[in-house]
């Protein structure tokens, strides 16, 4: 399904297959408000939108080149690329710092990281999650090795409503806290940059090596019609919402309007950096492979240039 | 006379939705009685032998064992049906055990009470074989066997010789006629052997056409102990050409 | 030697044939080559046969043990009544048409991470070809066996242990070798959903981390325990059925 | 009617201590009730029967077919060659053995989202009760008959044809029934490791929405799939085997 | 002299690791001639068959088929084995039909090919039953049919008649020497009713004691065609009793 052809023919419309992070929520709007509006198009791209099963779903489909692109998590594709030479490179940001937060019914008390102590905590089977909440805890003066953690797949919210665990981590400041709220649950969060973590990018686009040498133009040209996109949506949100309501998967994951709208407030300012956006720092991925190394999630020393390309201005 | 251990009294029968079998059927058989019941094939021999044990329910009628007209016939006769029956995961010794299993005797007591009668019956080297290992007429003895063993008093023998040779045969008759005088049994003996049929029973009964409403009786006019020659008098020749005749459904004995 | 001469055959040009493609389309992470599977195994040897084996293992045998309870019972009570019969064996038979495994994750929801959820779905995925087995070969013993031991007395008991058993023996044991093999297909799919240790959760933890030889590794090791499994089975299978071999 | 009977009670009765159970409970979101899930059901119908269920059939189907036609291939095979006996039997029982099911996350890498990583696992779980069944249907062919046809002067084939076959028919019946329900399960694992449509797929998803009864509703959808194809299959057997009737 | 259609030499033979059944045995069978086997039970004449047929082959020693000693011998006999040997899915037509399909014949061709034969063997009602609805006799009688549609040359009959009563046999047997007669075919008969092996053979070998090295030969001195009372002949009754002494292992015969 790789949309090669040969490169830049403006004429010849290319495929261009991508994998979302999860099902189309707010993020995604800009993608969305971009295909409504044409600007794929005017790049003679035809792009077509897939949704993974499974968290890592995205990287290798993308790797095998199964996808076009997909998009997915900053610390997994360190990862990838440095244990294990998967040839994917990330090639712009989409939002700048983690959305990820450890989340605890109000009821369960738990008041920091610290209290997690003696308790289960769901994670998304990324041993990322694992590491992060031994950063917290320890940092937060706890002992990280008297907490469970339970690989819960994607089911955190019904674990943690089931109460089969008391925590989970790995759930989004921009939708499964406001989902449990709106469900009418109270909770509690914390941030990992709080606790230790460095700020790590949360969402970022990644291609294949391979795709990358062959058809730089179609990324580009992909990147260049995904900023429109997102330019509108940051000047009109309401119209980007009523797009990506519009395109939801009603019966799949319909998506709750209110929460959508909280989501894309928190979200608007964590997508757009100096440099505008996609654009891609250093200094995130440095401090974020450190950590890594830190913590054990990684043996060997990354080589931070193979994993992202900024696109030419 | 002595007593009836078998009685047929109006009994009906049919496979469900066959022609009939049995009509309003008598039949008596007396206490120490050697029957032999003889008939064209298809009859329904094999079937009044499943009616007497029970394994097939008459439609009316009644049918006595010993007197009773009990509820269940079950486990009152010894009966060995035509096919032998074998269990294919069972040794010899143990298939012909199975009736002392299920009185509960120990295995040690019930390879004792076996053995000599393996050798009696010729099968002795052959009681750790499996079924599949046996020579049809060994298999047919080992049946034989089995059901002797149950101890009843009434025995129901389907073509028991059937696939034995002569000699073999010949022992396997004076055996049973032995045991039958010595242990007091009542038997009921399917063959098609008229000759076998003379040699042995007190009473032939023909089965003829169906349905059957009552046997056409011959009483062997022979005085026990009987040896092979008394077959060639001229008589019992007489009376074996009469019983063909009366087969061929061509008048009667009497 | 001879005898399984060819499948050995057939099996070193799999390999072989996967080595070479493997190294050829060249995406370890999706399709590493079986050296790479051998090395990593060795590298894991310590973790997987320690910390993980145990926990599987343990969902495996307790899985089976409770369908090999519970379905012969049932088949058995189900013979013995023919009440239960009619109650039970069209229930057993579309309680199977329901992909009862579809529910899975609500059973994780509901007996929690522990050992019992992976348990549940491997009674879940076992308990039909014991049942449905041991039943039909119970119910497949010789009418006129079952007949000629009624004649001689023999009680509902003696028939079934005397002739039913017997019969049903060889019905059985291919249902427990069905079964032994859903076992770890079972425990595999348990663990996917949530656990904490356990091969297959293990390997789909390495799907994560992109090491597409740890993810085969522990494959390898559910495997042998499968083939161990089974050949235990059929082991007992020929103990107890001598009687065969003579065909 | 009076047949059915004391297996409709228990259903009744096992739905009602359902209903009540649930009630008390109260969670619904992963323990529904049954007329919850009844609502639910007749409020997604069309999605479900429209879009979902027609890709979760294409699955099941076109994953049967393969497994009946290599099944059935391989076993008359075997069958046929002593060497291709020895070659592929021991492969076949040892590729059971293999959880190849736990690395259906491989093959959706390798397969993409499309209809094939899913035909590929339902082939996985059902190839296998096909082919032994079918093999050992063969097999078991009375060796007296097939003695007695060679005495007649039967070829190989007639033997096959005449003997074989019909001897095998029960028992690639039975292999076809576990297929049936085991095709069902697979087709819904498959689509949970990646789909983008399908009865599993919709379930799976509905569970991140804490929607319990729109959880349950497509696997009613699916158990009717799973009774209607079990049915369909028993209508071919008693069809063919008219004969058995009669014991 | 007629030319030898079956011939045994230097024969040895035994089931694998079990006690040898033949030892260099000699044996010969010439065109259109009638043989009876007789022995006691056990003594390997249904062994004898299956080497014929090919099933069990030879240790030592040539078996000749028709003047040659060909590969295989499968599909040159028509074989009628000791167990009736229906297959339980076909019917009564379907089941006698199998010899017919191999040769190819069309179904209809079959069917009243075989219509009057069933009507003969007194089976007519019951071209449509299953083997299971049939009674013993009546299975026998299927599978001696069976045997006869092959159209082979040589005829193995193993106990073909062991579960008929005397008419039915009696009439069997003379439809299997009309045919005989007419067809011009080499018929192996094992019976353990010397009566029958007398009325119907012109030559009856007896097995005795295993190994069997050659078998005793007897040959029968009457015409043909034969009748029942010419069995009651004192010359006859006497080679009968001298055959039963001869059974017993007793002397020999000539
Ligand atoms: N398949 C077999 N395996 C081992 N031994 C066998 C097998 N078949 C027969 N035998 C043995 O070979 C001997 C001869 O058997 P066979 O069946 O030829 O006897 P038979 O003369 O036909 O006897 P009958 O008149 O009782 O049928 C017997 O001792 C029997 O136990
Ligand atoms: N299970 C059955 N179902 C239907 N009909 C049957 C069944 N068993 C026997 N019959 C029929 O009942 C009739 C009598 O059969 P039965 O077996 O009693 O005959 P038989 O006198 O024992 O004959 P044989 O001497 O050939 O054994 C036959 O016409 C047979 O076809
Ligand atoms: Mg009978
Ligand atoms: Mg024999």
């Amino acid at each position: 399904e790789e949309g090669a052809g040969e490169a830049g023919g403006s004429e010849e419309m290319q495929d261009v297959s991508l994998m979302l992070d999860w099902y189309p929520n707010a993020v995604h709007s800009f993608l969305y408000v971009a295909e409504e509006k044409g600007y794929f198009k005017e790049e003679g791209i035809n792009l077509d939108i897939q949704f993974p099963a499974n968290a890592t779903d995205p990287i290798g489909m993308a790797a095998s080149d199964q996808v076009t692109m997909a998009i997915t998590y900053q610390p997994d594709v360190i990862v990838a690329r440095t244990e294990q030479n998967v040839g994917v490179k990330s090639v712009g940001t989409i939002v700048r710092e983690p959305l990820n937060r450890v989340v605890s019914l109000a009821e369960s008390n738990i008041k920091s990281p610290k209290d997690l102590e003696g308790k289960t905590v769901g994670y998304t089977g990324i041993p990322l999650n694992e590491s992060i909440v031994k950063t917290m805890v320890e940092e937060d003066g706890g002992d990280p090795s008297k907490v469970e953690l339970v690989d819960v797949g994607f089911e955190l919210n019904s674990t943690l409503i089931s109460k089969r665990a008391d925590a989970v981590v790995g759930a989004y400041i921009n939708h499964e806290v406001p989902l449990l709220e709106f469900e009418g649950y109270q909770t509690a969060n914390f941030d990992l940059t709080e606790y230790g973590v460095p700020s790590f990018y949360e969402l970022i686009a990644v291609t294949s090596d391979k795709t990358w040498e062959e058809n730089p133009e179609l990324i580009q040209a992909f990147w260049r019609a995904a900023e429109k996109g997102f330019a509108d949506m940051k000047a009109n949100p309401d119209e980007a919402l009523d797009i990506l309501m519009a395109n939801q998967e009603t019966e799949n994951f319909p998506l709750e309007e209110e929460v959508e709208k909280e989501s894309m407030a928190i979200l608007l300012p964590l997508m757009e950096g100096e440099q505008g956006f996609g654009y891609q720092e250093e200094e995130p991925w440095q401090e974020t492979a450190d950590w890594m190394k830190e913590t054990g999630l990684i043996q060997n020393d990354p080589v931070i240039d193979d994993l992202y390309v900024n696109m030419p201005e | 006379m002595r007593e009836a251990v078998l009685e047929f009294r109006d009994v009906s029968f049919s496979y469900s939705g066959k022609k009939p079998i049995l009509d309003q059927f008598h039949l008596t058989v007396h206490d120490r009685e050697f029957v032999t019941i003889i008939g064209a094939s298809g009859s329904g021999k094999s079937t009044l032998f499943r009616l007497i044990t029970g394994l097939e329910q008459e439609e009316a009628g009644t049918i006595r064992l010993n007197g009773e007209a009990v509820q269940s016939r079950h486990g009152r006769t010894g009966y060995m049906p035509q096919q032998d029956l074998l269990m294919p995961w069972r040794t010899v010794l143990q298939n012909a055990a199975v009736p002392l299993e299920l009185a509960g005797m120990k295995k040690k007591e019930a390879v004792e009470k076996m053995t000599p009668l393996l050798t009696e019956f010729g099968l002795s080297g052959t009681e750790h074989k499996y079924p599949s290992e046996l020579s049809g007429g060994m298999r047919q003895r080992v049946s034989f066997l089995r059901s002797i063993l149950t101890g009843s008093n009434i025995l129901l023998l389907d073509e028991p010789f059937s696939a034995l040779d002569a000699i073999t045969r010949l022992s396997m008759q004076e055996w049973l006629l032995d045991q039958w005088e010595k242990r007091e049994k009542t038997i009921l003996f399917i063959t098609h052997d008229v000759n076998e049929a003379l040699f042995l029973s007190d009473r032939i009964f023909v089965f003829q056409d169906t349905p059957v409403q009552s046997l056409q009786e011959v009483v062997v006019p022979l005085e026990r102990p009987r040896t092979l020659r008394a077959m060639n008098d001229p008589a019992v020749l007489e009376m074996k050409d009469r019983l063909i005749d009366q087969l061929r459904g061509r008048g009667t004995v009497r | 030697m001879k005898k399984y001469g060819p499948a050995a055959l057939i099996v070193l040009f799999l390999f072989g044939l996967w080595e070479l493609v493997s190294r050829i389309i060249n995406l370890p992470f999706i399709f590493p080559p079986p050296s790479g599977v051998a090395v990593r195994f060795w590298e894991l040897k310590e973790t997987l046969v320690l910390d993980h084996l145990p926990s599987t293992l343990a969902i495996i045998l307790l899985g089976l043990a409770i369908s090999i309870v519970l379905g012969v019972s049932l088949a058995v009570w189900m013979v013995m009544s023919e009440t239960a019969e009619r109650a039970f064996y069209p229930l057993v038979i579309s309680s199977q048409m329901i992909p009862t495994i579809a529910l899975a994750p609500i059973f994780i929801m509901f007996f929690g991470y522990g050992i019992w959820s992976k348990v549940v779905v491997t009674v879940l995925i076992t308990f039909f070809p014991i049942t449905v087995n041991t039943f039909d070969g119970l119910k497949s013993s010789s009418r006129e066996l079952r007949e000629l031991m009624l004649t001689m007395g023999g009680t509902k008991k003696d028939i079934f242990f005397k002739v039913q058993v017997p019969s049903a023996k060889p019905h059985f044991f291919s249902g427990l070798k069905v079964a032994v093999t859903l076992s770890v297909i079972g425990a595999a799919i348990g663990e996917w959903l949530g656990a904490q240790s356990g091969l297959g959760y293990f390997s789909r933890r390495m799907m994560t981390q992109f090491d597409g030889a740890a993810v085969f590794a522990p494959i390898v090791l559910l495997s042998v325990v499968g083939i161990a499994l089974f050949l235990i089975v059929k082991i007992m299978e020929s103990k107890s059925m001598k009687w065969r071999k003579l065909k």
